[in-house]
């Protein structure tokens, strides 16, 4: 209930998904009733808010902050962006096409689009924005992590990055406005995942300053020029972010004429909201019955594009044998009433999961197995691979050696904790002595996760949770040589046929043959399917995004993957 | 005699509290002739210390308080006065020293300023006149470098030092009353004759009328004029100072009398008075001294006897002599 | 002139002497005597009794979750209602003073005990002694209370009630001592305490037999503010998420769940009864505190 | 003076070493850093260990505990704290930040606390026992009583939401730039000050209380009195100047312990400070802020004890430079 929670997933969802958090797109989730009743109205200034204090970065791609990253989204936009219905779309680029071989991709850009000076935006504005994600300064000195865009780009070597001010050859520029980019592999997810992101940056102020001192320049301190709806005007480090309007924005010159973010903790958010202060966040799901009845709010409910699992060690030393089996881990998803933990946890504003995709994603596979709540079911699972109950009512070992696992969570996070409550109760319905670790530091976890290669390490079950991208490529996370699989799935053991499948089906489904969207579809709909049997881990649920906002604030298009089109919200003069 | 400077007659403190009463003062009489010095004698808890107190209207409250009798200081009845009309007559025309040198002074303010400020509450004087005068006035209780006493904090000050200070802030306004209570008990007794020969003197120069408190019955041969006797918070026997040493009459004066060691006399052991002064929480019915007395008689632990003028000006308040 | 000897025979008899009476007897009688300071004892052994015969007042358990019934308005089976847990909130209410109650008096015993020895070897031997233990007690007092907390989190793997006491009890005996230090420095110069040194009293039996006694009255004092802070300490940590997990009911977790605006204006239910159990341990303590310092100590009283 | 200043600041210097090495020794018996955080959870980093090893390095904390210290050291005397592992920025950069912030908040609550601790305390001394030293005594255990997230939640209701006066969060108006004006800054002042003030505004009435009940029954008061001065300069100057010192050195010790204190409130108010900074850095393992957060404290500590100190003996003639 508390920011803690923010803590324990936040890391996670920064790194899955913050980078698109603005301007990416999904299915459209329509606006409230009220939105069309009166004409449009300009002016007014809009207040969103921040739970904890954001960083102090704001060139793109150098934040170390979720927030910073959001507010730079409204600073910055990248050539394409993600329509409501998650499909890329044009933004400062309007054409693009790519070569038969599907290597080269060809961009032009709008005619209109500038920066909020006035000054055209162009293709040195892009190398530059190019140069920047694979400069040696970025990757190295600065410790930025976003150099993996580009690493598909001929010219660009194995280490991931060129020095300062280098161009990789594959990028071209063809005139004044027009560039390709060629790729050194095809790959179906390479617009949608990784080129999209490519953020145009000012020539005219930061092409005469070496990258190596970027960070840290006052334009990084305070970006004054910028390419999306809203262009800083002022920072108070640590508690607000002041924005005004772009009146050359290319999608359009937004009607709301200020936009600040304050940082306002989860405790008070609420009061705000209610009095009017602040006019938009998002808050609790289990305090919507009550926010309901605050009268100039309006309560928006979209599921997120993202889970939560129960994982665990499959690899361990002393219970490995059991946890890997994939009967068990059915055993399990059938033990837990997740619709009760939802309802619980939720106040009913939560999703259920059933594979490494949400129900709500474009790409999500509608005939999986659901898993409904079958306690029965779970205990002739159990059964079938000889765990039988013992002494005491728990079940054993199939060898007859006890089984207690333990359950780890992070500690100054109630939720969770709740969570882990909940799953103990449910398992040891179906005689899994299930225990809880007293909690521990959400770093202490990670290192544990991080070196436990031989199973010695004391995890054994865990809870986390991921947000996802726009585009569904499960690089990065699932296949088996993936870092992010050994340390947060641990499904990895290549010699498991099912793994083996997986890594296959990850392949196919962004080779040159699922340029063809019915191919990719398909093979990604086997792999959900192959997911959703094997349970790699315990998938669960996941909150839905809960946001209250005034009541005069009006054409928000609130989706999956964020709060699209800021350029066409409105605010409505005396509510 | 003349019209007395201090009359006080029947004055009564108690210190009431929800469970007790306790008659600290318990109707006393007595006057003071102005320019002479009276002496009251007796022992710790006899209500001396607190008839002084009564005087200049220090009884600590909220318990203690006067709860009947007249004070009356050159014609007005101080005890009627409001309390900002008594604080015009405290340091101005009745000035008072303690017995505790080490406590009686801030310690936190340079002496000079707190002889200073009674002179600038009670003679309107600036603080640059004030300071003046501070100097003059420690100079005149004997320090040879005043200059630098006025700069100093009391802790920089001997005990001697310190009672002298005392002196001066007491007697800046040159009151003409002058209450001492038990002003040398804290001293040596080399530096106890200087602070009584300064008194003497001062006394002289300025007319100032004295009421020395004191348990030390060679002080007040040494000072006084009149002397008054107090037992169990009243007064049993008054007198002037020669009536009393002379002719001692209430078998309680008799008794500190010959607690006195005195030099050329070859007595065995010095008397003493068997017994504790009663608490004043709880009086015997009768005479006060009874329970200790030695010629105590059936009546006398029956009645209270009255104070009773034997030779004029001497009164006793025993019914056996 | 004569010399003055009069008198000084049976002086020390201002006060009433009740014959038979040792002081403690005495103090006894006058803390009967101070209404508030009865109030505070009947108030806090009442809250000790339903705290400790919790069991008695209610039937549920304050650690079996109920999913089916989270988040429950008042109701007759669940006078406060239940949390998001399900837990019922009169039961972790009721068992929930435990925490407080131990993590409190721990700090206060601490305080009392370690503050008291410390800070008398230190007062009452000073020279090299005692600059040694106070540059300890200066760095102990400067020790970042967060990185005690998350060192023995992460070294001992482990969080909870056992965790908060010891670092409360490692953190709260520092400040106490260097004030006791300070109060046996004052004791020291005391005439009685000269009077015990002269007559060949040891070092242990001036400290405990003489000093010890006439510190009665501070240290009732500071026990009740350690009390008030350590049951106020363990909210805020909670609050920050470094107190007790969940599954250890105590006040401070509840207020410290139910502190967000929503649930500040519109369930009182959830926070107004714990925070009134807070203040009334604290004030109780207070009250008793007060009581001992007058009772052991009448000169302070006015 | 300033001799006994110099030489009771060279006498931090062990103290602040002893610190130092404790918090050292302890943060590298706890496992794992802010490295694995930012790197262990990115998807797209192609071999995390290795980035993490070598990030690890370049950190120098490979290295052995003691060279790591001595290193920590030489920059901490050219005045480098080192650079954050979590933000990427020089701890100095963050400090310089959140430090005044700190400090202002805690000024002004120690000012609050004396300005209505001490003549409340001393009123209460003046009519004790009456209805005024009950009631307001009464009001001062609850304040203490009550934790201080409640109040300022409760307090942030009542100004900021539903009477609208007070700002409830930060320290100037979003839009106003950070060199905002001193009306707006005293008004975002108000409530967190007070709040962090208030449980100290009950401790030190109580104190003041019993200072000047203590005071009141002194000689030197009697003989104030008879020297016929008027009660309000017995009290003032008499009684108070006297009654305050011990005020004065609870003052100094407080100072250090306030700015701990303001931790949840900073989160409450979003008020940009040490607390934010502290708590996070701990909660990451982010050793340099971690210790630099550790050093500061400490030393705000041991000046306020100094402070103390010099006050106490500039106060009380009888305390000498020694």
């Amino acid at each position: 209930m508390k920011r803690k929670s923010t803590l324990f997933t936040a890391a996670a969802v920064m790194t899955l998904s913050a980078l698109f958090a603005g301007y990416s797109g999904g299915i459209g989730v329509a606006d409230a009733a009220t939105a069309h009743r009166s004409p449009v109205t300009n002016g007014g200034t809009m207040v969103q808010t921040f739970p904890t204090a954001f960083g102090l970065n704001f060139i793109p791609f150098l934040s170390t902050s979720a927030y910073t990253a959001a507010a730079t989204s409204y600073s910055f936009d990248s050539i394409l962006r993600f329509n409501r219905n998650d499909q890329v779309s044009a933004d400062i680029v309007n054409k693009w096409w790519t070569s038969p071989d599907k290597k080269t991709y060809y961009f032009q850009i709008n005619p209109k689009a500038r920066w909020s000076n006035g000054m055209y935006i162009t293709t040195g504005d892009v190398k530059l924005g190019v140069d920047w994600l694979l400069s040696k300064s970025y990757n190295v000195t600065d410790g930025g992590s976003y150099g993996y865009l580009l690493s598909n780009v001929v010219g660009v070597p194995s280490s991931g990055y060129l020095p300062d001010g280098q161009t990789p050859s594959g990028f071209k520029i063809l005139g004044p406005r027009e560039f390709s980019v060629t790729l050194q592999h095809a790959d179906a997810a390479a617009l949608p995942a990784n080129l999209v992101a490519i953020t145009p940056l000012p020539t005219y102020i930061l092409g005469k300053i070496p990258m190596s001192q970027w960070k840290g320049t006052p334009f990084d301190r305070h970006p004054w020029i910028g390419s999306g709806p809203f262009i800083t005007t002022s920072i108070v480090p640590g508690q607000s972010i002041t924005q005004k309007a772009n009146p050359y924005y290319v999608l359009g010159a937004p009607h709301i004429a200020q936009n600040v973010w304050k940082v306002i903790s989860t405790d008070v958010v609420n009061g705000d909201l209610a009095s009017g202060q602040v006019t938009m966040a998002a808050i609790h799901a289990i305090d919507v019955a009550q926010m309901k009845k605050v009268p100039n709010l309006n309560i928006n409910v979209v599921p997120s594009n993202g889970f939560q699992y129960l994982g665990w060690r499959l690899n361990n030393a002393t219970y490995g044998s059991v946890f890997s089996q994939a009967t068990f881990r059915q055993a399990v998803e059938y033990a837990i009433n997740r619709p009760a933990m939802v309802k619980a946890l939720y106040a009913g504003y939560g999703t259920l999961e059933n594979g490494p995709l949400p129900p709500i994603n474009f790409w999500y596979n509608k005939s999986l197995n659901t898993y409904p709540y079958d306690p029965a079911k779970a205990n002739a699972l159990l059964n079938s691979i000889g765990m039988k109950i013992g002494a005491g009512g728990w079940r054993t070992m199939p060898n007859g050696q006890p089984f207690t696992p333990t359950l780890t969570i992070s500690s100054g996070d109630t939720t969770i904790q709740r969570q882990a409550d909940f799953i103990q109760s449910f398992l040891q319905a179906v005689h899994i002595n299930l225990k809880i670790n007293p909690p521990i530091n959400f770093n202490t976890i990670l290192t544990q996760l991080n070196s436990d290669s031989n199973g010695k390490q004391p995890i054994q079950a865990f809870l986390l949770g991921w947000s996802l991208s726009n585009d569904p490529d499960p690089r990065g996370l699932w296949r088996s040589t993936d870092n992010l699989n050994i340390v947060t799935i641990d499904w990895t053991n290549p010699k498991d046929p099912a793994i083996q499948l997986n890594d296959k089906l990850i392949h196919e489904s962004h080779g040159k043959a699922a340029y063809n969207i019915n191919y990719r579809i398909a093979t990604l709909n086997k792999w959900q399917a192959l997911l959703n049997q094997q349970l790699p881990e315990n998938f669960l649920f996941d909150a839905n995004n809960v946001t209250a906002y005034n009541k005069n604030l009006h054409g928000v298009v609130f989706t999956p993957y964020g709060n699209l089109d800021p350029q066409k919200w409105w605010l409505s003069t005396g509510n | 005699m003349a019209e007395p400077l201090l009359k006080v007659r029947n004055l009564k403190t108690y210190f009431i509290s929800k469970h007790s009463q306790v008659k600290a003062v318990d109707g006393v009489d007595f006057e003071v002739q102005p320019g002479k010095v009276l002496g009251i004698v007796g022992e710790s808890g006899s209500g001396k210390s607190m008839t002084s107190l009564s005087l200049m209207r220090l009884v600590p409250g909220p318990q203690g308080r006067i709860v009947e009798g007249e004070v009356t200081f050159e014609g007005t009845d101080l005890l009627k006065l409001t309390e900002r009309q008594m604080s015009d007559v405290r340091g101005n025309r009745m000035g008072m020293i303690f017995q505790e040198p080490m406590t009686a002074l801030n310690p936190v303010l340079k002496v000079g300023e707190q002889i200073g400020e009674v002179l600038i509450r009670h003679r309107k004087l600036s603080k640059a006149e004030a300071k003046k005068q501070s100097i003059g006035l420690l100079r005149s209780v004997g320090f040879p470098r005043a200059e630098q006493i006025v700069d100093e904090y009391p802790h920089q000050l001997s005990g001697g030092m310190r009672q002298r200070a005392m002196i001066a802030m007491a007697m800046a306004c040159q009151p003409k009353l002058l209450i001492a209570d038990e002003p040398t008990t804290a001293l040596d007794v080399t530096i106890q004759a200087q602070v009584l020969d300064l008194m003497k003197s001062l006394k002289n120069k300025n007319g100032t009328a004295i009421i020395l408190i004191t348990h030390d019955l060679g002080v007040i041969a040494e000072m006084a004029d009149d002397v008054v006797v107090m037992y169990g918070g009243q007064v049993v026997e008054s007198a002037t100072a020669d009536a009393v040493f002379d002719d001692p009459l209430h078998p309680y004066t008799k008794a500190l009398m010959e607690s006195i060691p005195v030099i050329d006399q070859d007595r065995d052991r010095l008397a003493s008075i068997p017994g504790t002064v009663p608490s004043a929480a709880n009086f015997p019915s009768g005479c006060r001294f009874a329970p200790r007395c030695t010629l105590a008689q059936e009546s006398c632990h029956q009645k209270m006897p009255e104070l009773r003028e034997l030779k004029p000006g001497h009164y006793v308040r025993c019914d056996l002599v | 002139m004569a010399a003055s000897v009069v008198s000084k025979a049976g002086v020390k008899s201002g006060g009433t002497v009740v014959k038979g009476k040792p002081p403690s007897r005495l103090a006894f009688e006058r803390f009967m005597r101070n209404p508030l300071a009865v109030a505070g004892a009947i108030i806090l052994l009442a809250i000790i009794f339903i705290t400790v015969g919790a069991p008695l007042f209610t039937h549920y358990s304050p650690s079996v979750i109920d999913i089916m019934n989270t988040n429950a308005p008042p109701s007759a089976a669940h006078p406060l209602g239940t949390d998001p847990s399900g837990y019922d909130n009169l039961a972790r209410l009721l068992y929930g003073g435990r925490v407080d109650l131990t993590v409190a008096f721990s700090a206060g015993v601490m305080t009392l005990v370690i503050g008291t020895i410390y800070g008398g070897i230190s007062g009452y031997f000073g020279g090299w002694i005692d600059n040694l233990m106070m540059r300890f007690v200066d760095v102990m007092l400067n020790f970042p209370f967060v990185v005690f907390i998350l060192f023995l989190e992460a070294v001992f793997n482990t969080s909870g009630e056992l965790l908060l006491i010891t670092v409360v009890v490692l953190t709260s005996w520092p400040a106490s001592g260097r004030f006791m230090r300070g109060v046996f420095i004052q004791l020291r110069q005391q005439d009685f305490v000269i009077g015990a040194t002269t007559i060949g009293a040891g070092a242990w039996r001036t400290i405990f037999r003489h000093m010890l006694p006439n510190t009665v009255g501070t240290l009732s004092v500071l026990v009740s503010f350690a009390v008030a802070g350590y049951v106020g300490l363990e909210a805020a940590l909670t609050f920050i998420g470094l107190g007790l997990p969940l599954s250890v009911a105590s006040w401070g977790g509840m207020l410290s769940e139910a502190s967000n605006y929503t649930a500040m204006t519109t369930q009182p239910y959830l926070w107004l009864p714990p925070a009134i159990m807070i203040v009334l341990t604290i004030l109780s303590v207070n009250f008793i505190g007060d009581g001992l310092r007058d009772a052991f100590d009448p000169q302070m009283r006015s | 003076m300033t001799s006994y200043v110099i030489r009771r600041l060279l006498g931090l210097i062990p103290t602040l070493f002893i610190i130092t090495v404790i918090v050292f020794s302890l943060m590298h018996l706890m496992p794992g850093n802010a490295f694995q955080a930012l790197i262990g959870l990115n998807p797209h980093i192609k071999d995390a260990a290795k980035v993490i090893a070598q990030r690890t390095a370049n950190a120098g904390l490979n290295l052995s505990w003691p060279q790591q210290y001595v290193n920590w050291i030489v920059n901490l005397l050219h005045g480098n704290l080192g650079t954050s592992f979590e933000f990427q920025e020089p701890v100095t950069t963050l400090i310089g930040i959140a430090l005044p912030n700190t400090v202002t908040l805690a000024l002004t609550a120690e000012l609050i606390i004396l300005i209505i601790g001490i003549p409340v305390g001393v009123f209460q001394a003046n009519r004790v026992n009456k209805g005024f030293d009950i009631s307001t005594s009464l009001v001062a255990v609850f304040l203490y009583s009550v934790p201080g997230f409640v109040f300022a939640l409760f307090l942030i209701f009542l100004f900021s939401f539903t009477l609208n006066w007070l700002p409830s969060m930060g320290t100037v108006t979003a839009a106003v730039p950070w060199s905002g004006d001193l009306g707006d800054r005293i008004q975002h002042l108000i409530l967190p000050a007070t709040t962090l003030a208030l449980p100290s505004v009950a401790y030190y009435t109580r104190l003041m209380r019993a200072n000047t009940l203590q005071v009141f029954f002194q000689d030197y008061v009697r003989t104030a009195r008879a020297k016929g001065l008027r009660s309000t300069r017995v009290l003032f100057r008499h009684v108070l100047r006297n009654a305050i010192i011990p005020i004065t050195t609870q003052f100094g010790f407080d100072i250090g312990g306030l700015v701990g204190g303001a931790v949840i409130l900073e989160q409450i108010f979003t008020w940009p400070g040490m607390g934010e900074l502290t708590i996070n850095a701990n909660l990451n393992r982010d050793y340099p802020v971690i210790l630099a957060t550790t050093l500061i404290f400490a030393v705000m500590v041991l000046l306020g004890n100094l402070f103390a100190d010099i006050l106490l003996a500039s106060m009380d003639p009888r305390v000498r430079y020694n």
